[in-house]
C-alpha cells in the first residue's frame, strides 16, 4: 500500500519536475545565454498565464494559448530588451535589480488592468479526466500533457542551439562574445533574440500551468524562485543543468513530502541544494568559466 | 649557480586540449629569460601554471627550493613570484598612487592590513618606483583614465613594488607604439639588473633588444633553448616561424 | 573617494598625495546638520508617529549602511542581508516577548508567549531561556548573526562564488530561513510574528538609535579609508589582479561580510526593540532587495548615501504611499530601472561625481578611454579566456 | 587670545543654532503633509492590504466598506456630518499594519478603524489599539479565543460555523471519517481543535490532519495520501490562492464531490469564480451569508454592489460583514450622540443590531462578538451556493467554544473585567476581557 503510493507519488513527480522545467526553461537560456539575471521572469509567466485566462474569456482553449502567450510575452520581453536590458549586459548586478524594478511594475499594471482578484482559466475538455497506471488514483491527462510540453520545450530549445545557424552563432557568442563579435555577428543582435525567446517561453509557461495553478498578479515569483532553485543546482549554461536540477528538486521535494510533510520536504531540498552548491559552485553541470 | 624556477614534465590539458607537453625549463637566479614561441604555443599558459591559476594533469614546479606544485596563487606569490598579465590588469578607480601602495611587498593577512599605515620609506619607495616608470606625475589620477601604454607601465610598477624574486612578464609590450616599446624594453633591462625576470615576447625587435638566453616553445614543448644568435640559426626554428609567418 | 578642493600646482613640488581626509569638512557639517535635525525632533514636536518613524529609519539606515559595505565597497551583493537582519531582530524580539510573558500571563494564565501556548507548548523550550538575560539576549543578537555569515562566507567566498551566484544563493539562505520561521511556529511566532510585547520608545532611545548609527558610519568610514579598505576597494576593482598580489581574497570577502553582518543585526535588535513587532517579512529576500534599492538610490559606494536613501525612499512611501495607491508601486519600479540606467552612482555619487569632473579635465579623460577601450578590444581576443578586468564584479 | 576664543565660542554657537534650524525645518513641510486637514465630517479609517498577497480578499472588503459609507452619506450622514473615510494601504505586511494604524489613530485621528482581514494583521494591530484606546471593527471570520476591549468582531467564529456544519456532515451527508488539510497557520488549527473536539462529541474519526505551507500550490502530494487514507470527507481550512489550486488540482485527479466531498468554513464565491464552477461542483462550505440568499436586503445589496463595481463581481461573506459592520458603527454613534471611543466601546456598540443581507444581526452586549446565522452551501453549475441548510435562528457567538472551554468565557459586563480595565494601560496585565467561572 505505503509503496504503491509513494510509486503513484514518484510519477506525479514527473509531473512536478515537468512544472518546473517548463517554468526554468526560459530563465535558464536567457541567464545561460545572454548573461542576464531576469527577475522579472516570475512576472513573464504571469503575463503569460493572464493571455492564458484572457483567451480562455474569448472562448480559445490552452492549445490556442500557448501561442498567443508565447507572441504576447515575447513582445513584451522584445521590449523590456531594448528599453532596458540591453545597455546593461556587461553589468549582471544592475540587471538584475532593473528587472526586479520591471517585475513591480508588470505586478502593478496587470493589477490596474485586471483588478486585485483570482482570475480564471480553464483546461480544455480533451484534457480532463485521466488514465490508470497504478495505485488507485487515476493519472491526470493534463499531468501527461505538462510532461510532453517540458519534453517539447527542452526539444525545441536543443534544436535551435545546436541544429540552427542561429544557434550556432548562439554558441559562438556564450563562448566568447568578443571574438564572435570581432568575426561579424552581431552579438547585441543575439542577445535580445535569445532575451525575447526566453520571455515567449516564459509566456508558454504561464499559459499551460494556469489551468492547474491560480491566476492573480502575485503568482509569479515562487515560480521565480523555483526557477532559479532549478538553475543553481543543475547549472547555469547547460540544458541539461535544468532537467537535473528540475528532476532532483521535483522528485525530492514529492516524495519527501510524501514521506514527511511539505514544509518538511521543503527545507530538506532547500539544505540538499545548499550542499550541492558548497560542491560543484556552479551547479552539476554547470559551465566554468577558465579563470 | 642555483636554479630559482624548475619546471620538469609540466603537462596540462585546458578543457580538452593538451596546451603544455611534458615541458621542462629552468630559470637561474638574476637571469634574463625571454620564453619564444607563436601564438598557442603555451606561454601565458606556462606562466598561469606557475603562479598556480591552474593545476597540472602532471609534472612539479620548483620554486627557491620548494615545490610549489598546485599551490593557491597567493601562496605561490608569498614565495615571491609576481606575475604581469597581457592585458595590463589593475584596480580601475584607485589612483595611481594606491594601486601602488596596495601592491607593496607587506604582511597580506586581513587583520594585519586592518589600520596598517602607510610608512613614510613606503611612500618614498612609491614616489621612486613612480618616478622610475614615469608615471609620478599622474600619481593622483585613477587609473583608469590612463593611456594604454601607461597602464602597462602602472601593472610594471606593482610588480616592483611587490619585490618578489622573480617576475613573470607577459608580452608587456603588447599594443605600444614604437617609442614606448623601446621605452619599456629599457625599464624591463633596469629591472633585471636587481630581479629574476621572465619575459614572455614576440616583438623580435625587443627580444634583440634585451635578449640574452632564449627558450622557444612550440605545441607546449621547448623547441630549442640558448643564446640568441644560436637559436635564431636553429633550423626548427626558423621552419617553426617562417614556416607560419608569426612575426609582427 | 573625495578629494579636498585644492589640487597640486603645477610642477613643483611633486610627491604630493591628493587624498580625502578621514572626515570631510562638508561631510560632517552635512552629517552634524543631519543628526542634528533628527535628534532635535522630540525638542520641537509631540508627535509620536513621526517619531517612532524617524527611529525605524534609522535602523534601516544602518541596514542599508551594511549593504552599501559588502556591495558598494566589496561588489558582493547580498539580496539574503536580512537574513542577519531578521536573527538579531528574533533574538531581541524573544527575549523581550520571553519577559513580558512573565508578567504579561496568557489567557490560559500561563507565563509563556502566546504562540508558544496556540501550538500547545506548555513551557519554553530550554534553548531559549537563556534570552531571559537581557544582556546574553543582546549579545546573542550581535554574535549569532555573525558566525552565520562567517559560516555563509566560508561556504561561499572559499569556493569563488561571488558576483551573481552569490546573490542567487543569499536570495536562496533567506528563503530557507523564512520558511524555516514560518514553519516552525511554536519557537518563532510564524506567519503571525511576534507582536505584543513591551517595546521601547522615546527621546533616549531615539538618541540611543541615532548614536548608534552616528557610531556606524563613523566606523566604516574608517574602515573603508584604512589600507584594508583599500584592499577590498582593489578586490572589487579586480579580484584576479589582486589574489595575484598576494591578497587570500576569499578571506577579506569573508571578513567585510561579517563586519556588515554584525550592523545589520545590530540594526535589526533596535528595530525590533522600537516598533514592536517582528515577522517573517524581516528576514525575508523582499525586504533585503528594498535595502538594496536604498542603498542605489542614495548612492552605493558613499556612506552617507545609504542613509538619504532610506529617508528618501522609506519617507516617501510613509507620506505619499497611501495617497498614490498603486502609483507608489510603480514609482518604486521606475526607481530600480531609474537608478541602474541613468543614475548608478546614485544621488550622493551623482554630485560628488559632478564635483570631480569639474576639477579632472573631463575631455583628456574621454580621450583616454577611447584609447583604452579600442586597446582593450585589439587585446582581448588575443589572450585565451583571460577574463576581462572587473568581470562579474560591478 | 582671550578675544579670539569668545569669536570662536560665538561662531560655533552660532554655527550650532543655524544646524539645529536647519534641522528642525522639515518638520514644517512633514508636519503638513502628515497633518489631516479639519473639517465637520467624522473620519473613520479603512485599513485593508490593497496591494500585495492579500490584496486579492482585502479590496472587496475595502470596497464594501465604502459602499456602505456612500450610501449612509447619501442618506445625509451621522450626527449631520458626512462620513469621511481615510484609506490606507498596509501592503499586506503586519509591519506596515502596525504603522499604518498608528498613523490613523494618531495623525488621522479616526473615530475607528475598518479593517485588517488575517489573524496577523489584527494581532498586529491590537496592542496599539489597546495603548491608544482605538476602536477597531474586524469583519473576517477568525478562530476566537480572543476578546479585546478595542476590538469589535463582526465576522464569524468558530462555534457559529461548526457547531451545525460539523454534525450534519456526518447526520446528513452520513460522512464520519474526516480527512483535515489547512494552511499552516493559527487559523486553521484553531478551527481543527474546535472540528476535532465536535467529532469526538458526535463520535467521527480523523484520519489524518495536516498543514501545507502558506503559499504552496503544488497539492498532487496531499491529494494522493487523501486518496490513499481512506476518509470519507475532506475538510480544508486552505486559504488564498490555495482554495483555488487546490480544487482544481483535486478534480483533475479525479475525485468529485459524490466520492469524497470537500468541506470548508472558508471558500466563498469569489474563489469558485477564481478556479470555474466545474471545480467547485457539489462541495460544501459553511457561512453566515451567501450571494444566493433570497432576502430583499440581500437582493439590493447584490444590486448596488453590482452597480458600483461592475456586473461581475461577486459577493460573499467575509465582505458581507465588512459592510453591515461599517452600518453598526454609524447606527452606534448616532446613538451614543459622540465620536469618543469609551462611549462606543462601553454603550454605542454592545447589543448594537442591524437588518443585513443575510438577517438581522446584532453585537452581544457582553463579549463584542457578534450574533450571526449559519448556513450550508453546495457550490452549483453557476459558481454559487445552493443552500442546503440554514440555522432555526441566529447564533450566539462564541469566542471560547463551549466544547474546548467550558470554563471560559468573554464578557465586558462583568465586574473584574472592568476592574482589570479601569487601570492605566501600562499596569494593565490582562487586557482581555476573559473570565474564568
Amino acid at each position: 500500500m505505503m509503496l504503491q503510493s509513494i510509486m503513484t507519488q514518484f510519477l506525479s513527480g514527473f509531473s512536478v519536475v515537468a512544472i518546473l522545467v517548463i517554468a526554468a526553461i526560459g530563465l535558464a537560456i536567457v541567464f545561460g545565454v545572454a548573461g542576464v539575471i531576469n527577475m522579472a521572469h516570475g512576472e513573464f509567466i504571469m503575463v503569460g498565464a493572464y493571455t492564458a485566462a484572457v483567451v480562455g474569456k474569448l472562448g480559445g482553449n490552452t492549445f490556442i494559448a500557448m501561442p498567443v502567450a508565447f507572441i504576447v510575452v515575447g513582445l513584451l520581453g522584445l521590449v523590456i530588451e531594448r528599453g532596458i536590458v540591453q545597455w546593461i549586459y556587461d553589468r549582471p548586478l544592475e540587471t538584475l535589480l532593473a528587472t526586479w524594478g520591471v517585475g513591480i511594475i508588470l505586478q502593478t499594471v496587470m493589477k490596474l488592468i485586471f483588478g486585485p482578484e483570482l482570475y480564471y482559466a480553464g483546461a480544455p475538455k480533451i484534457l480532463n479526466g485521466g488514465f490508470h497506471l497504478i495505485g488507485r488514483l487515476p493519472f491526470p491527462y493534463y499531468r501527461l500533457f505538462l510532461i510532453i510540453v517540458a519534453a517539447l520545450m527542452l526539444g525545441l530549445v536543443f534544436f535551435v542551439i545546436f541544429k540552427t545557424d542561429f544557434g550556432l552563432k548562439v554558441r559562438a557568442v556564450r563562448r566568447n562574445r568578443a571574438i564572435a563579435g570581432c568575426l561579424g555577428i552581431d552579438t547585441a543582435r543575439v542577445d535580445m533574440m535569445i532575451f525575447v525567446f526566453g520571455s515567449g517561453l516564459a509566456g508558454v509557461a504561464g499559459a499551460v500551468l494556469a489551468p492547474i495553478k491560480s491566476v492573480s498578479t502575485t503568482m509569479g515569483f515562487p515560480y521565480a524562485v523555483d526557477s532559479f532553485m532549478v538553475l543553481v543546482l543543475g547549472g547555469v549554461g547547460n540544458l541539461l543543468g535544468v532537467l537535473a536540477g528540475g528532476a532532483v528538486i521535483g522528485e525530492a521535494e514529492t516524495v519527501l513530502s510524501f514521506i514527511f510533510n511539505n514544509v518538511i520536504g521543503q527545507l530538506l531540498v532547500f539544505l540538499f541544494i545548499v550542499i550541492v552548491i558548497r560542491i560543484v559552485p556552479r551547479g552539476i553541470f554547470g559551465y566554468y568559466e577558465r579563470r | 649557480m642555483a636554479a630559482l624556477l624548475e619546471v620538469t614534465g609540466l603537462t596540462t590539458k585546458v578543457s580538452g586540449f593538451t596546451i603544455l607537453n611534458g615541458l621542462d625549463l629552468s630559470v637561474d637566479e638574476h637571469e634574463l629569460r625571454v620564453l619564444l614561441g607563436p601564438n598557442g604555443a603555451g606561454k601565458t599558459t606556462l606562466i598561469a601554471m606557475i603562479t598556480g591559476q591552474f593545476k597540472p594533469v602532471s609534472g612539479t614546479i620548483r620554486f627557491a627550493g620548494q615545490d610549489i606544485t598546485g599551490w593557491a596563487p597567493d601562496a605561490i606569490f608569498q614565495t615571491g613570484i609576481s606575475r604581469k598579465f597581457q592585458v595590463p590588469n589593475m584596480y580601475e578607480t584607485l589612483s595611481v598612487f594606491d594601486n601602488v601602495m596596495v601592491s607593496l611587498r607587506g604582511r597580506r593577512r586581513v587583520f594585519a592590513t586592518l589600520f596598517q599605515l602607510l610608512r613614510a620609506p613606503e611612500r618614498d619607495r612609491i614616489w621612486d618606483i613612480l618616478e622610475f616608470v614615469g608615471l609620478a606625475d599622474k600619481a593622483n589620477d585613477p587609473a583608469d583614465t590612463l593611456s594604454h601604454g601607461e597602464r602597462q607601465w602602472l601593472e610594471l610598477s606593482m610588480l616592483i613594488a611587490s619585490d618578489p624574486k622573480l617576475l613573470l612578464l607577459d608580452e608587456p609590450t603588447t599594443g605600444m607604439t614604437e617609442s614606448d616599446k623601446h621605452r619599456t624594453a629599457e625599464l624591463i633591462q633596469e629591472i633585471a639588473k636587481s630581479h629574476t625576470v621572465l619575459l614572455v615576447e614576440h616583438d623580435m625587435h625587443i627580444v634583440r633588444q634585451i635578449g640574452k638566453r632564449i627558450t622557444v616553445l612550440h605545441q607546449g614543448q621547448r623547441l630549442a633553448e640558448g643564446p640568441l644568435a644560436e637559436v635564431m640559426s636553429n633550423d626548427l626554428v626558423r621552419q617553426v616561424y617562417l614556416g607560419k609567418g608569426k612575426f609582427q | 573617494m573625495v578629494r579636498d578642493k585644492a589640487g597640486k600646482p603645477a610642477g613643483k613640488p611633486r610627491r604630493s598625495i591628493r587624498r580625502a581626509p578621514l572626515f570631510p569638512f562638508w561631510a560632517v557639517i552635512g552629517g552634524a546638520a543631519l543628526v542634528a535635525s533628527i535628534g532635535a525632533y522630540p525638542y520641537y514636536s509631540t508627535n509620536i508617529y513621526v517619531l517612532t518613524l524617524l527611529g525605524k529609519f534609522l535602523c534601516y539606515a544602518i541596514f542599508a549602511l551594511s549593504i552599501d559595505l559588502i556591495w558598494g565597497f566589496t561588489g558582493i551583493l547580498s539580496l539574503g542581508q536580512a537574513v542577519y537582519f531578521g536573527l538579531g531582530a528574533y533574538m531581541v524580539a524573544l527575549s523581550l516577548k520571553l519577559n513580558y510573558a512573565l508578567t504579561h500571563p496568557t489567557r490560559f494564565g500561563n507565563k509563556i508567549p502566546d504562540f508558544m501556548e496556540w501550538n500547545s507548548l506548555t513551557q519554553v523550550p530550554g534553548f531559549m531561556t537563556p534570552l531571559y538575560s537581557t544582556p546574553l539576549a543582546i549579545a546573542a543578537a550581535l554574535v549569532v548573526p555573525t558566525l552565520l555569515a562567517l559560516l555563509f562566507g566560508a561556504i561561499t567566498f572559499k569556493r569563488h562564488i561571488y558576483g551573481v551566484y552569490c546573490a542567487v544563493i543569499t536570495l536562496a539562505e533567506s528563503l530557507i530561513l523564512q520558511n524555516f520561521i514560518i514553519e516552525y511556529q511554536a519557537y518563532t511566532g510564524g506567519f503571525n510574528g511576534i507582536t505584543d510585547y513591551s517595546n521601547y520608545v522615546g527621546p533616549s532611545v531615539l538618541w540611543f538609535i541615532l548614536g548608534v548609527t552616528v557610531l556606524f558610519v563613523i566606523v566604516a568610514r574608517v574602515l573603508t579609508h584604512s589600507r584594508v579598505g583599500t584592499v577590498l576597494k582593489s578586490i572589487r576593482d579586480n579580484d584576479l589582479r589582486a589574489e595575484f598580489m598576494g591578497y587570500n581574497v576569499a578571506n577579506y570577502r569573508i571578513f567585510v561580510f561579517c563586519v556588515s553582518a554584525f550592523m545589520a543585526a545590530a540594526a535589526g535588535g533596535m528595530y525590533a526593540a522600537w516598533v514592536g513587532i517582528i515577522s517573517f517579512l524581516n528576514v525575508g529576500p523582499i525586504f533585503s532587495i528594498e535595502g538594496v534599492i536604498w542603498t542605489a538610490v542614495g548612492g552605493r559606494g558613499t556612506l552617507i548615501g545609504p542613509v538619504i536613501g532610506t529617508f528618501l525612499v522609506k519617507g516617501a512611501e510613509a507620506f505619499l504611499s497611501d495617497r498614490l495607491a498603486d502609483w507608489w508601486q510603480i514609482i518604486v519600479g521606475a526607481l530600480f530601472i531609474l537608478v541602474v540606467l541613468v543614475m548608478r552612482d546614485g544621488i550622493v555619487g551623482t554630485v560628488m561625481e559632478w564635483v570631480q569632473q569639474r576639477r579632472r579635465g573631463s575631455y583628456r579623460q574621454i580621450l583616454a578611454d577611447a584609447d583604452r577601450t579600442a586597446h582593450d578590444l585589439q587585446m582581448d581576443w588575443r589572450t585565451e579566456g583571460a577574463p576581462r578586468p572587473g568581470e562579474e564584479v560591478r | 587670545m582671550r578675544t579670539t576664543r569668545r569669536k570662536l565660542l560665538k561662531g560655533s554657537a552660532a554655527g550650532l543654532a543655524g544646524i539645529l534650524a536647519s534641522g528642525v525645518a522639515p518638520y514644517h513641510f512633514l508636519r503638513n503633509i502628515a497633518k489631516a486637514e479639519e473639517s465637520d465630517t467624522i473620519k473613520v479609517g479603512i485599513l485593508h492590504s490593497l496591494s500585495g498577497t492579500i490584496a486579492i480578499i482585502e479590496t472587496s472588503l475595502h470596497n464594501a466598506e465604502l459602499l456602505a459609507i456612500d450610501e449612509i452619506n447619501a442618506k445625509g450622514g451621522v450626527l449631520g456630518k458626512k462620513l469621511e473615510p481615510v484609506v490606507e494601504d498596509p501592503q499586506s505586511m503586519v509591519q506596515v499594519f502596525a504603522e499604518k494604524a498608528k498613523k490613523l489613530l494618531l495623525e488621522d485621528k479616526v473615530v475607528a478603524v475598518l479593517g485588517c482581514y488575517t489573524s496577523a494583521s489584527r494581532q498586529s494591530v491590537l496592542p496599539i489599539f489597546e495603548q491608544y484606546n482605538g476602536v477597531l471593527l474586524y469583519p473576517t471570520l477568525y478562530e476566537g479565543e480572543e476578546c479585546s476591549k478595542n476590538c469589535f468582531y463582526t465576522g464569524a467564529v468558530p462555534n457559529q460555523q461548526l457547531d451545525e456544519f460539523v454534525p450534519w456532515i456526518m447526520n446528513t451527508l452520513g460522512r464520519k471519517k474526516f480527512y483535515l488539510i489547512g494552511a499552516n497557520y493559527i487559523y486553521p488549527k484553531e478551527t481543527n481543535r474546535e472540528v476535532k473536539a465536535l467529532l469526538k462529541k458526535f463520535g467521527g474519526t480523523v484520519v489524518a490532519e495536516e498543514y501545507s505551507p502558506l503559499g504552496s500550490t503544488e497539492f498532487s502530494t496531499n491529494i494522493n495520501k487523501i486518496s490513499a487514507s481512506g476518509c470519507d470527507v475532506v475538510f480544508s481550512d486552505l486559504v488564498g490562492d490555495q482554495v483555488v489550486a487546490f480544487y482544481k488540482q483535486y478534480k483533475e485527479f479525479g475525485i468529485t464531490a459524490k466520492d469524497i466531498p470537500i468541506c470548508t468554513p472558508i471558500t466563498t464565491e469569489q474563489e469558485i469564480a477564481a478556479m470555474g464552477p466545474e471545480n467547485a461542483l457539489g462541495h460544501y462550505t459553511s457561512f453566515d451569508y451567501f450571494q444566493s440568499i433570497k432576502t430583499p436586503e440581500n437582493d439590493s445589496f447584490v444590486e448596488r454592489y453590482k452597480a458600483k463595481y461592475g456586473k461581475d463581481a461577486v459577493t460573499n461573506a467575509v465582505m458581507e460583514c465588512a459592510y453591515l459592520q461599517t452600518y453598526l458603527l454609524a447606527h452606534a454613534i448616532e446613538k451614543v450622540k459622540s465620536t469618543e471611543a469609551d462611549a462606543l466601546i462601553f454603550n454605542g456598540l454592545p447589543g448594537q443590531e442591524f437588518q443585513a443581507p443575510e438577517g438581522k444581526v446584532k453585537i452581544d452586549e457582553k463579549n463584542h462578538h457578534t450574533w450571526l446565522w449559519s448556513r450550508i452551501g453546495q457550490a452549483n453549475e453557476q459558481g454559487q451556493f445552493d443552500i442546503v441548510y440554514t440555522s432555526k435562528d441566529w447564533i450566539r457567538p462564541e469566542p471560547w467554544a463551549r466544547y474546548l472551554y467550558p470554563d471560559k468565557q468573554c464578557d465586558f459586563t462583568d465586574k473584574r473585567v472592568l476592574e482589570r480595565l479601569k487601570q492605566p494601560w501600562s499596569e494593565q496585565k490582562n487586557r482581555s476581557g476573559t473570565i474564568n467561572m
